[in-house]
């Protein structure tokens, strides 16, 4: 890739790659902004690196070339802010709640948090460990349900992969990754899922070779445009 | 416990039909690939034929017309090869009493089976080390204890001695015609010794067919084939009488005694003598033998303290001093002389 | 004709050998020099990290049995017998060699899963497979089975047929000269590829966390720990490591031990 | 004395090796049942399968020449010398074979990540690998490098001394011993070796994901794209497996071929 | 081109020194694990002896007390085993040409150096095929080839002849003897006819030692030791002079001719006469022979057509229908007769 950026860098002074490094979760909405800013943007091109926000953190700290940053918590941002690898301060540009996921068709009829504790149900979390799981003991805790998950997975793509495969009548996950499966699931809202929101914060990497691009993209991000992009895959304000 | 077999493996070109009879020894000689072990794994079970049949006591082995066929442990044939192929991870014990296990004798019961067949080898002081450490004149005896252990109908040894260094031959020999005396067996060997100590009928088996048997004193003594007298060791000169001796194609004249019958003149004739009577000069002999042949060396062969001189027609056997004195080597000529008592001479 | 005195490696080969020794060590070197050794027993002690433990013994000790008791008979019938189509089945026997675990993972899923293949079959027969730790048997099975038909294939080959031929000229029936002599004889053998077997058994990962799920107790064995712990606890995580490491390079030293004995 | 007309497999064995053999391709045929027919070509044509494609080929074969490289410098040593310590190596070499992925990918980022044990060396020079292409490859080679290294050390013990022996004789240096004889008489087995290496580095997802992220065109290969369309594309995650199992079975029924060719 | 060569290899425990003179080839016999390979492989430098030093043409080979030690590609000694070890990755002229390629001559030139080699060899239509395709006998020739075509300054061979068919050994050694000839070697063979058809001089080696060697004539006809009598399978009595015979420890009286030289009257003799000139009796023979001597047969032994009779003191060669007429078996009571004029008294 580096030569690319010499070769281009000779005829277009402008011309720029940023890599963005964004929770997995952000797919989606993120593969569409970055096609959007790059419209706005001549001759910069944006690569994004989609992992759990914590690979994502340990792997800026040993040296990954990031530019941004986008965390699907602020839990891993801080660990970023607190080793000095942030250039200026995060903004948080979108927030997420859970929701439940069931297979098609609901076969387990669940309508509630309260059906996720019922005897039988095959209902499997995130574990507590990574963000989304952290968020289900809140939502646990707030609602007073006691689910006793078959599985708590290691990351949102896991929980949805077993509901998706019929093999979990449900599962807790964010809603906006509800929208991203289509018709692979049925979301099922419930109240209690306002008690817990998850904030995403962005940041430009203080070891980015281009930290201007890098801030024009976090501020695309937080800007109209990208909040459109955000708000269509089902990512509330802030 | 007899057996009567003929098979055909196409593959291999191999054709034979072999009778043994209760209790007797057959030996199967014949030129490297000639089939003899092809011939023992069709009887043993471990080669299917494409044609023939074979019974053993009246039970039948196989029959590929009727789609009849053993496995082989049901067919009470022990095989013995060259290779002893004791199980390595069982003692010597143990692996003689493989065969009675096998066939549902208890362990001790087995056990004691084992010691008598070990003694019978005088093998019985190695029954309870491992087959690694036997050298390989020990584990074949215990190979045969073993063969003989599964107290099988009929016994094939396919080269048994063939592995085995030379020192040790000899006791092996001694063990084999002990245990093989009135016990149904086929041995398959190079050795002429083999079948003359060993065996009470000999086969020979060349390319695929049997070409020559009978009693092994017969075929040995009076070899009727050229093949026969090349696995004897004997030079054979074939042609019609002439005043009382051989007249052969190449046009040598064989003088020799006749036997009990004297052959007519002009009747079909083989002169029949030993290399060993063969005595080899630079110059022409003076003296009595009758049968002097200028002929040129074409190679020589060690056969042990001798140097078997080979001609057009007649091969001699010398000692390594001659060669060395003559200075004989490929193309020298020389004069061949064969005393006349020396020439036995029988109809063909 | 092979001397102690006459290697006849070229000097300079042994610059990319040690190359490729470091390559392979120094990660692990770097592995134990971020362990925390001070809380090393404690990390490596805690209730999880037990469980977890425990469970993958229990579980990668299940899997190679099944791996023995399903792999013998496969490597029996690709080394002694042949038929059309054993080539392309070879194949495909060893493909859970090369297969990324989570595709692995995905397969099982579609064919033992609640939905699979097999799953309504099974599920009749009120057997329930997913997330259970009968689960992770099989994805461990699943992936380790190839290590061992493969060495053992290898080895039944090398032993050849002839002591076999000769315990059924002596008497035995098939599964006689099976149990008695070609089991004892290829034991060597055996004895590796299960341990291999064993080894990759305790180190899956991909496979089991898509197909079996991840539950303290149940279905979370050591690799999905050491996963889970790195967000949240990377001392742990490397401590873990660290042990899994040491447990694999006992294994794989007593295979080595086990196939050195044979000359 | 083996014969085809004895097999002396019991005949009970083919019950327990059928159920093996299932129990591998069963999963392999589900995941097939699996594949949307209809849109497959699409899938796995998108732009951002074929980029992983491509880069799974292109790494895949940079890591194959390294292990060739390294490994087999590695396996002449291992072969055909010996040492204090050997076989503590031998078993140091072949970890990679059990370990799980992810904690190979760790392992890696404390060695060559910027913190890593040669971080700092390397980032004096100006080499940044962590998160470039060049840490897939060294990701891959990491997890290949013991295919090569067993299989042609096997390979290069059954081929034994004997001809390089009489080469020396000749009056050929070790250099010209190898690159004349040793070499081209292991080739089968060196070819094999690397076979599997590239099989094995096109499946390699944990440490890969762990040591070199996910960029697209960077470090995206088939399996991590895999792994990250099964959320929102589950049937070009599914067509994608499958493309990957056809690879694997060509790339090591090519192995078998030349081992089979091979008496 | 003389080697000189004095080795201890203490694992093994072989001590040996021996020295070839320029175009003189050596012949080294023994028994089975003297120590013969262990010999040449420390001159071709693949194997580092404990002690000792060698050199070739003045050059040091290696020299374990001052350290230095050749690699085998630097030695010009080529070496050529039993198995001919023909690349087969190589077409037959490609495994001639290696020698000359490896000492950096191109590869046209080596090509043409090697044809002329298979031609010496008479194998010059095999050029273009594979090792594979070779019969045992062909790919040896082209062995023989590939290390003559090194231009070695001595050449190595180590039985080169024990893995061929017996037919197609007297060829070889002719081809052997040609190349032979005017070249320093030293040629490993179990086959006196070797010795006495290849070399000019017999080293023999038994358990690591030299124990005799001289002139190949010398040493084969007038063996001075039990082992060099037995090379030569020959019958060897030793003792003193008594009535013009040899009177052995064992009790026997063994009249034969004297040589040149008369050996007087209890000195120490040796009678020597080949197991041929023995003949074996069932009965006490009548007529010429004055060496008669009953015994008890301990030993057959198969020799190509003869079969060695072992007695305790005496072998006898006889022909197997001998064997078969007189019924010989380990144990029967037998006469053995030599006349005198087969009987060799030398002195000790
Ligand atoms: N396993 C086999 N497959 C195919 N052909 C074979 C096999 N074994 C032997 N043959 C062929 O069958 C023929 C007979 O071989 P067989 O082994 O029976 O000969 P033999 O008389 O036992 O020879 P030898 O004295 O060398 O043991 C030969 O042409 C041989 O090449
Ligand atoms: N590679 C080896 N390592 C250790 N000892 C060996 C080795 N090769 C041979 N020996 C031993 O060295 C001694 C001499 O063996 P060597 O091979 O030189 O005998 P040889 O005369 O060539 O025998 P043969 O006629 O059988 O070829 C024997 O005691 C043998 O056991
Ligand atoms: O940061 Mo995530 O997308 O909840 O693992
Ligand atoms: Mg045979
Ligand atoms: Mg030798």
């Amino acid at each position: 890739g580096s030569s690319d950026d010499a070769s281009r860098g000779a005829d277009a002074p402008k011309a720029t790659t940023i890599t963005v490094f964004a929770a997995a979760s952000l797919k989606g909405a993120f593969t569409e902004i970055g096609a959007e800013f790059e419209k706005a943007n001549p001759g910069v091109t944006v690569t994004f690196n989609f992992a759990g926000s914590a690979d994502l953190v340990s792997q800026i700290q040993q040296g990954a070339p990031a530019d941004v940053f986008a965390s699907a918590d602020t839990k891993n941002m801080d660990k970023a802010t607190g080793d000095d690898l942030v250039d200026g301060t995060p903004a948080d540009f979108a927030t997420n709640t859970l929701e439940i996921a069931t297979p098609p068709g609901n076969p387990a009829k669940i309508d509630s948090l309260d059906d996720l504790a019922r005897k039988g149900v095959k209902v499997v979390l995130c574990a507590p460990e990574v963000p989304c799981g952290a968020a289900a003991v809140g939502v646990e805790q707030a609602s007073g349900v006691d689910i006793a998950p078959v599985s708590e997975e290691q990351s949102v793509t896991d929980v949805l992969g077993k509901v998706i495969s019929g093999e979990a009548d449900a599962g807790l996950v964010y809603v906006t990754d509800v929208k991203a499966a289509g018709d692979q699931v049925v979301g099922v809202t419930f109240p209690e899922s306002g008690d817990v929101v998850n904030t995403y914060p962005i940041a430009s990497l203080a070891g980015s070779k281009s930290p201007e691009a890098a801030r024009a993209f976090a501020e695309f991000v937080t800007g109209t445009k990208g909040q459109a992009v955000l708000a269509a895959a089902g990512f509330a304000k802030p | 416990m007899s057996l009567s077999l003929s098979a055909t493996v196409t593959a291999r070109d191999v054709e034979v039909a072999l009778d043994v009879e209760d209790g007797q020894t057959v030996a199967v000689l014949g030129p490297n690939g000639s089939g003899k072990s092809t011939l023992l794994s069709v009887v043993a079970g471990i080669l299917r034929p494409d044609a023939g049949r074979a019974t053993l006591d009246g039970h039948t082995l196989f029959d590929v017309a009727a789609g009849t066929w053993l496995p082989p442990h049901e067919r009470g044939t022990a095989l013995l090869a060259q290779d002893p192929l004791l199980f390595p991870h069982l003692s010597v014990l143990d692996n003689v009493a493989f065969g009675p296990r096998s066939s549902g004798t208890g362990r001790a019961a087995s056990r004691e089976v084992a010691r008598a067949w070990l003694d019978e080898v005088e093998a019985g002081d190695l029954a309870g080390r491992r087959p690694a450490g036997l050298s390989g004149g020990q584990a074949q005896r215990v190979a045969i204890a073993r063969a003989l252990a599964a107290d099988p109908r009929l016994l094939l040894l396919d080269e048994p001695m063939a592995a085995l260094d030379v020192t040790v031959v000899p006791a092996m020999r001694q063990v084999l015609r002990r245990v093989l005396a009135g016990r149904s067996a086929v041995i398959v060997t190079h050795d002429v010794l083999d079948a003359l100590l060993l065996a009470d009928h000999v086969v020979v088996v060349e390319a695929g067919r049997i070409v020559e048997q009978g009693p092994t004193k017969d075929v040995l003594a009076r070899p009727r084939s050229t093949f026969g007298a090349g696995i004897a060791g004997l030079n054979l000169a074939r042609g019609p009488v002439e005043n009382s001796a051989v007249r052969t194609s190449g046009g040598l004249l064989v003088a020799g005694l006749h036997g009990d019958r004297v052959v007519p003149e002009g009747t079909a004739a083989v002169a029949v003598f030993s290399p060993g009577a063969v005595s080899v000069h630079r110059e022409r002999p003076g003296g009595s033998p009758r049968n002097v042949y200028p002929a040129v060396v074409r190679e020589l062969e060690p056969r042990g303290s001798q140097v078997r001189i080979r001609t057009d027609e007649i091969a001699a056997d010398v000692t390594v001093p001659v060669v060395a004195e003559l200075d004989l080597a490929p193309g020298t000529e020389v004069f061949l002389a064969v005393k006349a008592s020396e020439v036995a001479i029988y109809e063909a | 004709m092979a001397s102690a005195s006459w290697s006849g490696v070229p000097r300079w080969v042994w610059v990319p050998a040690g190359a490729g020794a470091l390559f392979i060590v120094l990660p692990l070197v770097a592995l134990a020099t971020r362990v925390e050794w001070g809380s090393f027993w404690s990390l490596i002690t805690s209730e999880s990290s037990r469980q977890a433990l425990l469970l993958s013994l229990r579980t990668s000790g299940a899997a190679t049995v099944l791996c023995v008791v399903l792999g013998v008979p496969m490597a029996l019938v690709l080394a002694r017998t042949s038929f059309r189509g054993q080539g392309l089945l070879r194949s495909l026997v060893l493909l859970p060699l090369v297969l990324p675990p989570v595709v692995g993972g995905i397969a099982l899923l579609y064919t033992f899963g609640r939905r699979g293949l097999l799953g309504e079959t099974m599920d009749v027969l009120g057997l329930q497979i997913a997330f259970s730790t009968t689960a992770v048997v099989i994805a461990q099975t699943f992936v380790s089975l190839p290590f061992l038909v493969v060495s053992l294939e290898g080895t039944l080959r090398t032993a050849g047929q002839r002591y076999e031929v000769v315990a059924s000229t002596l008497g035995a029936r098939p599964t006689t000269v099976l149990r008695r002599v070609t089991l004892p004889l290829v034991l060597p053998g055996l004895a590796a590829g299960a341990v291999l077997s064993f080894a990759r058994a305790l180190g899956e990962f991909g496979a089991t966390i898509t197909f079996a799920g991840s539950l303290e107790g149940v279905t979370r064995t050591l690799p999905l720990e050491i996963y889970l712990q790195r967000e949240t606890n990377p001392d742990a995580a490397v401590a873990l490591s660290l042990v899994l490491v040491v447990v694999a390079v006992l294994v794989i030293g007593l295979v080595r031990g086990t196939r050195g004995s044979q000359p």
